[in-house]
């Protein structure tokens, strides 16, 4: 029985970090060495320190700006906040966290549409074909985040260079992965 | 033998020893101990298969020391013994003349302790063969049916001390058995008692068991209770690296330490 | 027939807001012999001892158990308070009702199942105590003082000016410790060596004081009062006496590139050198490792040039063996290297620097006569960063506490640059201010308002070098984490400060406790900050936790009481809980058979055979005998003993046998 | 010791290149690279950015498949492929029920058996105790090598060179005749996966990266990762666009420096390929 | 089964887990209330009788902890209890008796938490392992048989 354990279980978005990625937002005291590394702190709305003091308030207005903001998309998991922070929280595993939350409570920011969109291709392309099928990924992202002209310049050079092939990769099991999928599917 | 008897002779002779610590044949033909003090007696001396009880444990009995300087028939377990026991105080070496017996039971010249101790260091000092053979069966079994087998060999234990008695490293003039402020051990002889007396007699032997099996030969009931010491001989070599009985001046690896001594069970 | 009270304290609610007290003395009062069993709010109040004494006499208790707080807090107040109501201080137990039971469990009935079960441990075990008396030890009224800084000659003048004698040991050639590097001291701005080097020179001529430099403790053995320690005077390669410390050796050494200690690397020295002119003693030592002689066989300049023939090449290190009374330990602190910060480029780039170095360039003596240049290339540095906490609570990469000076000195930094470059910019990234003392915020508060300290809340993230400048990249995290780039010419980072080398191995060697970071640990958080667990061990300054300069000399003087207090008797009484080897009448004279097995298990070398011996001289019987006066009862020969022939007073195998049993089964 | 490689989807595709250098260096070397059979996607960042059962039962997958084939140790030379398999070990470690539960979805038996290998171990290991005497022409260049994110972080998880100021591929270069540059932008991100999704945040990350290896003098960028060398080659021109610049400096992975320096030619090393023209060789 | 207390006894040295334990309580950090302890000067003092005669009586589990090695008070007291436990615990192995029913452990006296967590821990394990009804078979049967020799 920890210290820890005397408190009721919280039902907020802090509590639901500790429970399920074992990261105790108090554990921050706000030096801000993560923004001061991150290398999108710029374009995010709320740089990764201010996400924690967020977090750290345990109000649902603040938990709500948390789910909404842009910034949880922005994050791109290079872990410089993790590898720099003096209390060895780990934003990154907070930040994934948070994003399957703001998924599932439907408050997801909408500039995070394309990186989404991305996302959800790059795993369509794997869960038929095994393996990354690069074209298809561009164009079904192409379809998901309607950026049609994105990118066209691309192709050719990429084409002479041998990069893009237009079959897919398949793996022989393709069987395995869909149900590797389907298992690992929200129930 | 001749020679055995020709040196016991000439040693009670010449006066160098007062008694010749030995075997002779007892009268249903067994050997038993014998204690010659007369040099007309020493023919009776015999060495050879029958002999196979550690006579070292005579060498603490007052009633032998009191004879004064004596000369022992040595095979290599009472020749271990006897270091132990000057290494422990209890028998000074220049009392004791070794009559040392080879393993192809020929007399040996054992002139001194350094000689003793150059002819321990070349033996081989495990513990027998047949008893290394029941160590590995036992080993090799799960805990469960350890304490099984044990149990059963326990509740035959009739609590005699014969084990004790037989032993010469037992030497102390009150055993632990015997002290009852607080009563260390249940007097009864049952499971408990017997189970917790074997435990603290083995403790009280790790690292000082030269290997006779003395104990369990003694044994009314055939309890092979040298198992248990010669086990902890075992370990004592495989942790510290030490065969006991090897030197006139043995720590007991039980008052010593290595600060890197290895375990892995303490967290 | 054994009478025993119980006394069963609430500690305010502290046991009693999870233990049901009222119910535990209930249970308890019920067992046999047990006369008195009753509770109270406070027992260590002055109340609840007089509780205990009238109860002493009114029920007439052959033993009483105090069931309050752990015994390592209040064992003494209550053996004393049994002792004034004329009951032997030994018959007294207590039981941990609040460390071990009510701070660490939930209120509930297993609980106080587990106080009853503590207490009638207890009582069972003091029913077989016995009463003791006092073991009285003669007092050497030598005090050793281990470490040469400001601590330590501190606690060595305090001690010796009551008119003891006094030896100090420094394993550096000089003492003075980190104070003489200092430029200057915060909230005064006072030059440090102008306050320190009268009190070393002071140290060098107290009668009651010798000093040995160069000197390391090899071995300490004994106890309080008693102490023998072997100390190494390690081989300065030189006759002290015969050099009058000219210091031509020193000028004419061919040997200069040596990054000298003193100047943190800032600056050189020779092979035989004087630390610093301010030394004491001023008298060179030949460094072994760099000496052209030592490592080539060839040279002795040193020597030709010696005016004295001072010079030793053969000189060999001397063992001291010294009867010591009492010893205050003041070994200090040393700072966290910066190199574990490589994001920092502390090492890749000149113009970072630590804390100390920065010290050495601000002072008048130090390598730049006191202008602040940049090591890169001697310009004055027109904007400068100072970085806090860099390596403090940062238990990632450095250490989880707070260093609790770098604020301070932070703010001296910044304010002593401003000072000297008054166009210059300085920025200090910080956590939180601690500036707690006696004008300490003032002094923080003068830096920011007075010298225009640009203070920026946040930590730096990364330093990088372009142009000859230093990028630092952080944040304002007053301004929600918005970023903050400096151009600076120079760095300099408040490293943490941590246990001095060799700390953990001195503290083996004298067998005090210290802490998960290798600082000595204190007897009592609160109540013993300068006494250790070891008797006649006292701490002063840093080697306990970094302190800054008055905080080292209060306590430091605060040893110096205790050993002087302790000095005050010609003898010292002692708990008789040490081991006995039983005796019996002839011709037994005692069950020990002599095999000798507890003699090298005795870290005290407090065994030996004794010999009985008959009417006509024969000896006819050996049997261990425990010297009283050095046992510190920890018991191992007992339990290596296989004839239970040795037991331990107040630790008996009769007392821990009845706890073991009393702690496992009902009554 | 079997040694497998599992070379990632990136390799196959848009990183031939740098699949054509690794075969080319085992070949050179003699290296035995066993190709783990039918070897899925690791999930890469889309996966644990969506669903975390998800990111750990897909690099599971493969290495249970390693397990089975025998293999020893895997070298896995696409950084991103590194970091979730060495993540999803690790995990699966510290977690006894949530490997049951893996084991469960890829319905193998998962051990954590493998040894993990990225491209600088396995070079380490394998090629610069024998470099020297094969090195015919030395890469006598000054050279940046960025180590990106995936490659040292989180760096108590893969236990690996330091995740400030790494040193381990400066060393490699050195033994081929390479001068490191002092080099602060070595793991800073180029901006990874957002590459098709954010070009504009990969142009300015990766700009800045670049800008400081010219900065510094460098004659080329060294890496080990095919998504740091798709942004920072392939995505030139949108880089070029963003910042208004015309940078030329080439983008070179460690393992083609080496096939130069071993006289392998540029186009066995797949040097071809890349979008900015390679002239140094 | 479910209703089990496990009855844990703790022989720990004064210097530094017994000191270590009253930090625990210091710092209010929360354990299980099985655990008793028996206060030594050192672990040296500890005979491995008592350790049976725990066991005897009715203990499930035992923990036996002092000063992590170099740092006893004593100097060496912890490095004889050391050797004592290497052969002990070779001794009960070889006679079957359960040595995961004994916790040895090193608990300085600045390791407050530490302390909980070899309490937990053991308490946890002992647990699992149910009372230690071999052991107590053992005596119960030795006492039914005195009481048929009455």
């Amino acid at each position: 029985m920890s210290h820890s354990e005397h408190h009721t279980e919280r039902n907020n978005l802090a509590g639901g970090i500790e429970k399920n990625v074992g990261v105790l937002t108090q554990k921050c005291y706000q030096c801000g060495k993560c923004s001061a590394g991150c290398p999108v702190a710029d374009q995010m709305d709320f740089p990764p320190s201010m996400v924690l003091r967020l977090l750290q308030t345990e109000t649902p207005e603040n938990d709500d700006k948390v789910l909404r903001s842009h910034s949880i998309w922005l994050c791109i998991a290079c872990e410089m906040c993790l590898s720099r922070c003096p209390m060895e929280i780990d934003i990154p595993s907070m930040m994934d966290y948070l994003r399957q939350s703001s998924r599932t409570e439907k408050k997801v920011n909408k500039k995070a549409k394309n990186i989404i969109a991305f996302h959800k291709s790059f795993l369509n392309s794997i869960r038929y074909t095994g393996r990354l099928f690069e074209l298809g990924l561009i164009i079904d992202y192409k379809r998901q985040s309607l950026n049609l002209m994105q990118d066209v310049s691309l192709a050719p050079k990429m084409i002479s260079r041998g990069k893009l092939h237009f079959i897919p990769n398949m793996i022989k099991d393709t069987g395995h992965m869909a149900r590797i999928f389907k298992k690992t599917s929200k129930k | 033998m001749t020679n055995l008897i020709n040196r016991a002779k000439e040693l009670l002779e010449n006066g160098t020893v007062k008694v010749v610590i030995g075997y002779e044949a007892g009268p249903t033909g067994l050997a038993r101990p014998a204690f010659i003090t007369d040099p007309a007696k020493a023919g009776k001396l015999i060495y050879d298969d029958r002999c196979v009880q550690n006579l070292a444990v005579y060498l603490t009995k007052a009633e032998v020391k009191n004879l004064g300087k004596m000369a022992i028939v040595s095979t290599l377990p009472v020749m271990r013994s006897i270091m132990m026991l000057i290494s422990e105080h209890q028998v000074m070496g220049d009392n004791i003349v070794v009559l040392g017996i080879s393993t192809e039971k020929e007399l040996l010249d054992i002139a001194d302790i350094g000689v003793m101790k150059g002819y321990i260091e070349k033996c081989d000092l495990r513990n027998p063969e047949k008893d290394r053979e029941t160590l590995a069966m036992l080993n090799a079994l799960t805990p469960a049916e350890r304490f099984a087998w044990w149990q059963k060999e326990m509740e035959k234990c009739i609590k005699c001390y014969a084990c004790r008695q037989a032993c010469p490293m037992c030497y102390c003039i009150r055993c632990t058995v015997e002290v009852n402020q607080p009563q260390w051990i249940p007097v009864q002889a049952n499971p408990h008692g017997s189970t917790e007396w074997h435990i603290l007699r083995a403790m009280h032997l790790a690292g000082r068991c030269i290997s006779c099996g003395e104990c369990g030969r003694a044994c009314p009931v055939g309890i092979p209770c040298h198992l248990l010491t010669m086990q902890l001989a075992d370990q004592v070599n495989n942790y510290f690296h030490v065969h006991a009985g090897t030197s006139d001046n043995m720590t007991s690896v039980l008052s010593t330490y290595e600060p890197n001594d290895k375990e892995s069970f303490i967290i | 027939m054994a009478r025993i009270g119980v006394f069963v304290c609430h500690c305010g609610e502290n046991i009693s807001a999870t233990v049901d007290c009222g119910k535990v003395a209930e249970t308890i009062g019920k067992l046999k012999h047990v006369a008195l069993s009753t509770e109270y709010k406070y027992m260590c109040s002055d109340p609840g001892q007089t509780l205990i004494k009238e109860a002493i006499k009114e029920h007439n208790l052959t033993g009483v158990v105090v069931s309050a707080c752990s015994p390592r807090m209040h064992e003494p107040t209550f053996r004393k308070a049994c002792a004034e109501g004329g009951l032997n201080p030994f018959l007294c137990e207590m039981a941990n009702l609040r460390e071990h039971c009510s701070w660490v469990h939930e209120k509930n009935e297993l609980t106080t199942e587990k106080a009853i079960d503590i207490v009638r441990t207890q009582v069972e075990k003091v029913k077989l105590n016995s009463a003791l008396q006092p073991i009285k030890v003669p007092v050497t009224k030598t005090a050793m003082v281990i470490g040469g800084g400001i601590a330590g000659i501190q606690s060595a003048l305090d001690i010796a000016n009551c008119g003891h004698k006094v030896i100090m040991i420094e394993r550096s050639p000089s003492i003075g410790g980190h104070m003489s590097q200092l430029s200057e001291t915060f909230p005064t701005l006072d030059c440090s060596q102008c306050i320190l080097t009268p009190r070393m020179v002071e140290v060098a001529q107290h009668p009651n004081i010798t000093l040995y430099t160069y000197a390391e403790v090899e071995s300490v053995e004994g106890f309080i009062g008693n102490f023998k320690v072997k100390v190494r005077k390690k081989a300065k390669s030189l006759d002290e006496k015969a050099c009058t410390g000219c210091g031509l050796c020193t000028t004419k050494c061919p040997q200069k590139k040596i990054p000298n200690e003193f100047e943190q690397g800032m600056g050189m020295r020779p092979a035989i050198y004087v630390p610093f002119p301010q030394a004491v003693p001023n008298r060179p030592v030949i460094d072994k490792e760099h000496c052209t002689y030592y490592l080539k066989g060839k040279c002795k300049i040193c020597e030709i040039v010696c005016p004295t023939k001072a010079i030793r090449f053969d000189q060999p290190d001397e063992i001291l063996e010294l009867e010591i009374g009492a010893i205050v330990v003041a070994t200090g602190f040393d700072i966290k290297h910066a190199d574990f910060f490589p994001e920092y480029g502390y090492g890749r780039y000149k113009d970072i620097i630590d804390g100390l170095q920065f010290e050495r360039l601000a002072s008048a003596s130090g390598p730049t006569s006191g202008a602040i240049l940049r090591p890169s290339d001697g310009k004055v540095p027109k904007n400068i960063v100072f970085i806090a906490c860099a390596g403090s609570r940062d238990p990632a990469k450095g250490i989880a506490y707070c260093s609790k000076i770098c604020c301070m000195y932070t703010a001296k930094h910044a304010m002593l640059y401003k000072h000297k470059v008054h166009e210059g910019k300085a920025h200090v990234f910080y956590m939180d201010i601690r500036s707690g003392g006696k004008n300490y915020d003032e002094f923080v508060r003068r830096a920011i308002e007075e010298d225009h300290v640009n203070y920026i809340r946040g930590r730096v993230s990364t330093i990088f070098e372009r142009d000859g400048k230093l990028f630092v990249k952080g944040v304002d995290t007053l301004l929600g984490a918005m970023p903050v780039e400096i151009e600076a010419d120079m760095v300099v980072l408040a490293t943490a400060g941590v246990a001095n080398s060799g700390a953990e191995d001195l503290a083996q060697k004298l067998h005090v406790s210290y802490d998960s970071h290798k600082f000595f640990a204190e007897a009592h958080p609160k109540l013993k900050p300068v006494e250790t667990n070891t008797a006649g061990i006292f701490l002063a300054g840093a080697c306990q936790n970094p302190k800054d300069i008055p905080d080292s000399v209060s306590q430091a003087s605060g040893a110096a009481v205790k050993v002087a207090a302790l000095f005050s008797q010609s003898e010292l009484t002692r708990e008789p809980l040490v081991a006995v080897v039983n005796r019996t009448s002839p011709p037994l004279y005692s069950t020990c058979v002599a095999c000798g097995m507890c003699k090298p298990v005795c870290p005290y070398q407090a065994i030996e055979l004794e010999e009985f011996k008959a009417r006509d001289g024969r000896v006819v019987k050996k049997a261990a005998r425990i010297n009283e006066g050095l046992c510190q009862g920890c018991g191992t020969c007992v339990a290596v003993c296989r004839s239970k022939s040795i037991d331990l007073l107040g630790y008996s195998n009769n007392q821990v046998y009845a706890e073991v049993v009393a702690l496992l089964n009902d009554y | 010791m079997k040694t497998g490689i599992y070379p990632g989807c990136s390799l196959t595709g848009s990183a031939r290149d740098y699949n054509e250098s690794v075969f080319a260096l085992a070949e050179a070397f003699g290296l035995e690279l066993n190709q783990i059979p039918d070897w899925n996607c690791c999930g890469a960042t889309a996966a644990h950015n969506l669903n975390k059962e998800l990111s750990l039962a897909l690099p599971a997958r493969i290495l249970a498949i390693a397990e089975k084939n025998g293999i020893d140790e895997i070298i896995v030379p696409c950084a991103a492929c590194y970091s979730r398999l060495v993540v999803t070990q690790h995990e699966l470690k510290k977690n006894p029920e949530l490997k049951n539960r893996i084991n469960e979805v890829i319905e193998m038996d998962y051990r954590g058996t493998s040894k993990i290998l990225n491209v600088i171990e396995w070079i380490d290991k394998y090629i610069i105790p024998v470099v020297a005497e094969k090195t015919v022409k030395p890469f006598n260049y000054k050279v940046a090598c960025y180590y990106g994110c995936l490659l040292v972080r989180p760096n108590k998880v893969l236990n690996y060179d330091r995740a400030e100021d790494p040193q381990t591929m400066d060393v490699v270069m050195t033994k081929i005749g390479a001068v490191p540059v002092d080099y602060p932008y070595k793991t800073e991100c180029c901006g990874a996966g957002f590459s098709v999704s954010r070009t504009d945040i990969v142009s300015k990350l990766s700009g800045k990266i670049i800008e400081d290896a010219e900065y510094r003098g460098a004659d080329a960028i060294i890496v080990a990762c095919p998504m740091c060398h798709s942004n920072l080659d392939m995505r030139r021109p949108d880089i070029n666009k963003y910042w208004a610049t015309e940078y030329k400096i080439p983008v070179i992975f460690v393992t083609q420096a080496i096939g130069l320096a071993i006289g392998l030619s540029p186009e066995k090393v797949g040097l071809k390929r890349h979008f900015v023209d390679v002239k140094i060789s | 089964m479910s209703d089990f207390e496990p009855k844990v006894v703790a022989f720990v040295c004064n210097w530094c887990t017994y000191a270590g334990a009253d930090l625990t309580g210091t710092s209010r950090i929360k354990y299980a209330s099985n655990v008793k302890i028996i206060r030594f000067p050192c672990t040296g003092r500890i005979d491995f009788m008592l350790l049976l005669k725990a066991f005897a009586n009715g203990a499930d589990g035992i923990i036996v902890s002092g000063c992590h090695p170099n740092d006893c008070h004593y100097t060496s007291g912890n490095f004889h209890a050391k050797r004592r436990w290497i052969m002990f615990k070779e001794l009960m192995d070889f006679m079957g008796i359960d040595m995961n029913r004994i916790t040895f452990s090193w608990v300085s006296a600045a390791e407050g938490a530490r302390w909980a967590d070899v309490v937990n821990s053991t308490v946890t394990r002992i647990r699992e392992l149910g009372p230690y009804v071999s052991y107590k078979e053992l005596v119960n049967k030795s006492v039914e048989e005195e009481v048929k020799n009455d």
